[in-house]
C-alpha cells in the first residue's frame, strides 16, 4: 500500500475515466458532457505520464502534449458548435438536439 | 483561445440602467441602454430627477427675488444665468444700463465661462480616464471662485446682478487680480494641451466619436459648442450682441468634423477668447455708476419678451410675460441650453460602445440642474 | 510514505472533484470544480517528474480551455435547466450500468495483468543529447515527432478558423 | 528536516508578510505620488505625512460590513476574491530577490512558465466575481476583463519566448545568471520584448491606461462593484500584488535581477558593496513608480481599441521578435 506503483496510477486513471463516462452517458447538459470528455482525456493522460515515468522514456509525455493540443482544438470547435446550436434552438439539452433524426 | 472569445461577446442583448446614480452621468441623468455586447443599439434618456419647479416658483416671486432662483439652474455658471434674466427684464422694462455695469457684467460672464469650461474639461477628461487634468482644471476654477468671492461674497450661487445694473461696484484692486489670473490661466492652458491634445489615447478616444453633421445639429436644435463643433456659425454674442460684446473683438472658433475632439478644441479655444475679452473689458472699463435708473417697485407694463444670451453651454433664453398688474411674472419660461443639447444625446450614442457613452455625455456638457430646472 | 500520502490525498481530490463536476446542478460550479480537478492533476504530474506537462496543464487546460467553457456557460444563459426535459427514449440507468461495467472491465484487466509475470520495459531510456525534462521533451518533439508536431499546429489553426466561423453571427 | 521544511516555511512566512505589508504601503505610495502629480498633498491626517494611512486603510476595510447581495451565488461570491489573490501570492515562490539561496524560496527549472501559468488562473477570480454578483455591470466588466487578460497573456507569453531563446533557460535564477555571463542586461539585448512585456503587464494587472475592467466612470466600479469589506480588500491586494509580480518579473528578465549595472566591467566592482537584494528592490521600485506615473498621466483606452492593440499590434510584433531572435541566435 505504501509504495506507489504504476498500478495505483492506472487504477486512479480507470476510476477517473469511468466517472467521465458516467457524465457522458447520464447527463443531458451538453456542456457538462464536454467537461466529462475532458475528464476522460485527463484520465488517459495520467496513465501516459505514469508509464513514461516508469519506463523512463519521454515518448509518453510527448503524446500527452498532443492530447492537450487536440483537447484545445476540440474545445474551441465544440464550444463554437454549442453556441451555434444555442442560438438556433435556445437549448443545451442533447435530447432536444435531434435535427438529424428522421 | 480568445480568438473565439471576441466574436461571441455579442450574443446577448442586455438592458442596463445607467444612472441616476452613476459616477459619470454628471448628476442625476438616467440612460436606459440597450446593449448588444458592448455596443449600444438603443438608448432612452430619462430626465426629471432634479426638477424643482423653478419656472413655476418664479411666477409666484417678485421680480428681484427671481434672480436668486436663476442661480440654481446652471449652478456651475450662475453669473450668466443672472445676466440673462436681468437683461430680459431690462428689455421688457426698457431700462438703460450704465456702460460700466455692462462692462463688468461682460467680464463676470466671461470669467464664468472659463470656470464652467474648467469644470467641463476636468470631468470630461476624468470620464475618459485622465484623472490629473481634473485636478488641474479645478485648481484654476478655484481661483475664479476666489475672484467671485472677492466681488460678491459668494462662491457658487452669486446673486450678483440686479435689474438695471449691478448691486456693487468692483472692489479696489480687483481688476489687477483678474489680470493676474488671466496671465496665469494663459500659462496653464498649454498644460492641459500637453496632457490631452496630442495624446494618442485621447485622440483615439475622441476623434470620430459622436460625429454629428451641421445639418443634423441644427435639426436637433443644438446650441453652443456642440453646434459650433459641427461648423455652424452661431454665437449669440456675435449675432445679437448683448451686454458690451459689440464693443469687443473676439473670434468664434468653429469645428470641421463635428466630433468630440473638435468640441474639445473649441472649448479650449474659448478659454483663450474669454481671456481676450476679459482683458479688453478691464482695459476699456469706463467710469460711472453701476446702477441705472430703476423704479422702486419693479412692475413691467403688460407685454412679453424673449431674450437670449450665450451661456457657456449655449443659447440661454428667457421668455417672460408680464400682465402689467402683478409684481411677479405672468409666465416665466427658460430655454436652457443643456436641455436642448441633451436632445442630441440619443442620436449621438446609438451605435457607439458603452465607454463612448460617458465620453458623449461629457462632450455635450450638460448640467442637470438646468435641464430639469 | 510521504509520496503515498500525497498520492492518496490527490487521488481522493481528483475523483471527488470529478464526481462533483458531473453531479453539480449548477454548470458554473461544475466548471470551477473542473479547474480544481485539473490543478490537482497538474500536481500529480509534478510527482511523476513531468514538470513541463504540469505547467502546460495549468496554462492550457486550466488557464485556457476551461475559461472558454466558463465563457460559454455564462453566455448560454438558460431559462430552464436542461435536466427538466428528458427524452423518453433515453435510458439513464443503462448508461450508469455501462459505465460501471467499463470500470469493472478495466479493473479486471489491471488485476489480470498483475497476476502474470512482469514483462521488462519495452524500450530502455533513449539516449538523448540534452539533459532535463523540458530539453529532452523539446528534443523529441523537434526530431522524432516533428511531423506530428507540425500536424498538431495545423490542427490548432484549423480549429481556430472553424471556431471563428461557427461562433460568428451572420450580419 | 530543518533544511527541507522549517527553513522554506520560514522563508514563505517572511515573504508573504513582506508582500502584504508592501502592498499596503504601495497603496499609500500610489496615493501620494498621484497627489504630487496633481499638485495636492494626498493623505496627511494619519501619522506624520499620512504614513500610517497604510495601516488605517486595511483596518477600516476589515471592520467594514461585509455584504453579500441576496441574489448572489454565495459560494462563488466568497471564492472569487480568494481565487484572484492566491495565484498572485503563489508566483512569488520562484522570484529570486537576490543572488543567494536565502533570497528565493525555490528555483525550479520551469520557473518562468510557472509564473505565466499560475497568473493565468487569476482570471477566474474576475470572471466568477462578475458572474456571482448577479448584477449587470459586474458581469459586463468581468467579460471585458477576461477577454483582455487572455488576449494580453498570449502577447506576453509570445514575447517571453524570445527572452527564453536568448537566455536558453526557463529558470528565473538561470536567466539572471545568463545575463551575468553575457555581461549585458537583456533590456539592451531585447528592447522590443521589454516594451511589449511592460505594456502587456499593465494590461494584465488592469492598470491604467488599460483599466477597463474597473473603469469607475463607465462601469461604476467594474467586477467588484458588489463587493465590500474584506472581500473587496482581497481584490485590492491581488491587484497590487500582481503589480509587484510584474515589476519583479520585468526586473529579472530585462534588468539583470539582483545584478549591479554592467556586471561584466570589473572597474565597477565597488558597486557590489551594495547587497544584491537592494539592487533588486531598487529596480523593482522604479517600475512600480512607473506604473503609478502612467496612471496619473494617461487617459483610458476603449475596449475595442485595447483588443485591437493586443491582437493586431502586440502579437504580430511579438512573433516578429521571436523570428528575429531565432535568426540572430542561429547566425551569431
Amino acid at each position: 500500500m505504501m509504495e506507489i506503483t504504476p498500478a495505483h496510477y492506472t487504477i486512479l486513471s480507470a476510476a477517473l475515466f469511468s466517472v467521465g463516462l458516467i457524465g457522458v452517458l447520464v447527463r443531458r447538459n451538453i456542456i457538462i458532457i464536454f467537461m466529462a470528455i475532458e475528464l476522460m482525456l485527463n484520465a488517459v493522460n495520467i496513465n501516459l505520464v505514469a508509464y513514461a515515468n516508469e519506463v523512463e522514456n519521454l515518448v509518453g509525455q510527448v503524446f500527452v502534449v498532443f492530447v492537450i493540443a487536440v483537447a484545445a482544438a476540440e474545445a474551441a470547435v465544440g464550444l463554437g458548435i454549442i453556441l451555434a446550436l444555442f442560438r438556433n434552438k435556445e437549448t443545451v439539452n442533447i435530447d432536444e438536439m435531434n435535427v438529424m433524426r428522421s | 483561445m480568445a480568438t473565439e472569445a471576441s466574436p461571441i461577446f455579442d450574443t446577448d442583448e442586455l438592458v442596463i440602467n445607467m444612472g441616476p446614480q452613476h459616477p459619470s452621468t454628471h448628476g442625476v441623468l438616467r440612460i436606459v441602454l440597450k446593449l448588444d455586447g458592448e455596443r449600444v443599439i438603443d438608448a432612452d434618456v430619462v430626465i426629471g430627477y432634479i426638477h424643482r419647479g423653478i419656472e413655476k416658483l418664479s411666477e409666484n416671486r417678485d421680480w428681484t427675488q427671481i434672480i436668486l432662483l436663476t442661480d440654481r439652474m446652471d449652478y456651475v455658471a450662475a453669473a450668466t444665468n443672472n445676466l440673462g434674466y436681468c437683461e430680459t427684464v431690462e428689455k421688457l422694462m426698457e431700462i438703460e444700463v450704465p456702460r460700466r455695469a455692462r462692462y463688468i457684467r461682460t467680464v463676470l460672464a466671461e470669467l464664468q465661462r472659463i470656470a464652467s469650461h474648467c469644470l467641463w474639461l476636468g470631468t470630461h477628461a476624468m470620464d475618459i480616464g485622465a484623472m490629473t487634468v481634473f485636478l488641474y482644471a479645478f485648481r484654476e476654477r478655484e481661483l475664479i471662485l476666489d475672484l467671485f468671492e472677492d466681488y460678491c461674497g459668494a462662491r457658487l450661487t452669486y446673486n450678483s446682478m440686479r435689474i438695471g445694473g449691478l448691486p456693487l461696484d468692483i472692489p479696489t484692486g480687483w481688476d489687477n487680480k483678474v489680470r493676474a489670473f488671466c496671465d496665469l490661466m494663459e500659462s496653464k492652458i498649454p498644460e492641459y494641451e500637453e496632457l490631452l491634445t496630442n495624446n494618442r489615447i485621447w485622440l483615439e478616444r475622441t476623434r470620430g466619436v459622436g460625429v454629428i453633421s451641421g445639418e443634423d445639429a441644427v435639426g436637433l436644435g443644438l446650441c453652443g459648442p456642440p453646434l459650433r463643433g459641427s461648423g455652424v456659425y452661431r454665437d449669440v454674442r456675435k449675432d445679437e450682441p448683448y451686454a458690451a460684446y459689440d464693443e469687443f473683438e473676439f473670434d468664434v472658433p468653429l469645428g470641421t468634423n463635428g466630433d468630440t475632439y473638435d468640441r474639445y478644441l473649441i472649448r479650449l479655444e474659448e478659454f483663450k477668447q474669454s481671456i481676450r475679452i476679459i482683458r479688453q473689458g478691464l482695459d476699456g472699463m469706463p467710469e460711472g455708476p453701476v446702477m441705472g435708473k430703476v423704479p422702486r417697485l419693479i412692475k413691467p407694463k403688460a407685454g412679453e419678451t424673449y431674450h437670449a444670451i450665450e451661456s457657456p453651454k449655449g443659447e440661454l433664453g428667457y421668455f417672460i410675460v408680464s400682465d402689467g398688474r402683478a409684481t411677479n411674472p405672468y409666465r416665466f419660461r427658460v430655454r436652457p441650453p443643456s436641455f436642448c443639447n441633451l436632445q442630441g444625446l440619443r442620436p449621438l450614442i446609438v451605435g457607439h460602445l458603452v465607454a463612448d457613452v460617458v465620453t458623449l455625455i461629457g462632450t455635450i456638457d450638460v448640467v442637470l440642474g438646468e435641464v430639469d430646472r | 510514505m510521504a509520496e503515498a500520502l500525497a498520492f492518496y490525498t490527490l487521488s481522493v481530490l481528483i475523483l471527488g472533484l470529478a464526481v462533483a463536476v458531473i453531479t453539480t446542478p449548477n454548470t458554473v460550479h461544475s466548471v470551477v470544480f473542473l479547474v480544481l480537478n485539473f490543478l490537482c492533476v497538474a500536481v500529480l504530474y509534478v510527482f511523476l517528474q513531468a514538470e513541463f506537462l504540469a505547467v502546460i496543464q495549468v496554462l492550457v487546460y486550466a488557464g485556457g480551455i476551461v475559461v472558454l467553457y466558463l465563457f460559454v456557460v455564462m453566455l448560454v444563459n438558460l431559462g430552464r435547466s436542461p435536466e427538466e426535459h428528458q427524452d423518453p427514449r433515453r435510458l439513464g440507468l443503462i448508461g450508469l450500468g455501462l459505465s460501471g461495467a467499463v470500470l469493472l472491465e478495466l479493473a479486471g484487466i489491471i488485476a489480470y495483468s498483475y497476476t502474470r509475470e512482469q514483462s521488462p520495459p519495452v524500450t530502455a531510456a533513449q539516449a538523448s543529447p540534452v539533459q532535463g525534462n523540458i530539453e529532452e521533451l523539446g528534443w523529441l518533439l523537434y526530431t522524432d515527432y516533428l511531423i506530428p508536431f507540425e500536424v498538431a499546429s495545423v490542427l490548432l489553426l484549423v480549429a481556430m478558423v472553424g471556431a471563428i466561423v461557427l461562433a460568428r453571427r451572420e450580419s | 528536516m530543518i533544511e527541507t521544511i522549517v527553513i522554506p516555511l520560514l522563508k514563505i512566512a517572511v515573504l508573504l508578510n513582506a508582500v502584504l505589508v508592501s502592498v499596503t504601503f504601495m497603496t499609500l505610495l500610489e496615493r501620494k505620488v498621484i497627489a504630487w502629480a496633481q499638485s495636492r498633498l494626498g493623505p496627511m491626517r494619519v501619522g506624520p505625512y499620512g504614513v500610517l494611512q497604510a495601516i488605517a486603510d486595511p483596518i477600516k476595510l476589515i471592520l467594514k460590513e461585509d455584504i453579500t447581495p441576496v441574489k448572489a451565488d454565495r459560494m462563488m461570491f466568497t471564492l472569487a476574491p480568494i481565487i484572484s489573490l492566491v495565484p498572485a501570492l503563489v508566483v512569488f515562490a520562484v522570484v529570486p530577490f537576490g543572488g543567494d539561496e536565502l533570497f528565493y524560496i525555490t528555483d525550479i527549472n520551469v520557473g518562468l512558465l510557472f509564473i505565466i501559468s499560475v497568473t493565468s488562473i487569476g482570471v477566474y477570480g474576475i470572471i466568477l466575481a462578475g458572474w456571482a454578483s448577479n448584477s449587470k455591470y459586474p458581469l459586463l466588466a468581468s467579460l471585458r476583463a477576461s477577454a483582455q487578460l487572455i488576449s494580453y497573456e498570449i502577447a506576453v507569453t509570445m514575447t517571453l519566448v524570445s527572452v527564453i531563446l536568448t537566455a536558453g533557460t526557463l529558470s528565473m535564477v538561470g536567466i539572471v545568471q545568463a545575463q551575468q555571463d553575457s555581461g549585458l542586461w537583456y533590456g539592451f539585448v531585447q528592447p522590443v520584448a521589454f516594451v511589449l512585456v511592460l505594456i502587456g503587464g499593465l494590461a494584465e494587472t488592469n492598470r491604467a491606461p488599460f483599466d477597463m475592467p474597473e473603469a469607475e466612470q463607465e462601469l461604476t466600479g467594474g467586477f467588484h462593484t458588489e463587493y465590500s469589506g474584506m472581500r473587496f480588500a482581497l481584490f485590492f491586494l491581488a491587484e497590487y500584488a500582481n503589480m509587484i509580480v510584474i515589476s519583479a518579473v520585468v526586473t529579472v528578465l530585462f534588468w539583470g535581477g539582483w545584478l549591479r549595472p554592467f556586471p561584466s566591467i570589473d572597474a565597477l566592482a565597488f558597486l557590489d558593496l551594495i547587497p544584491s537584494w537592494i539592487w533588486f528592490f531598487g529596480k523593482m521600485f522604479v517600475f512600480l513608480y512607473l506604473f503609478i506615473w502612467i496612471r496619473a498621466t494617461l487617459p483610458r483606452y476603449r475596449y475595442d481599441q485595447l483588443m485591437r492593440l493586443g491582437w493586431k499590434v502586440l502579437i504580430p510584433i511579438a512573433i516578429g521578435n521571436i523570428v528575429v531572435t531565432g535568426i540572430a541566435k542561429v547566425v551569431l
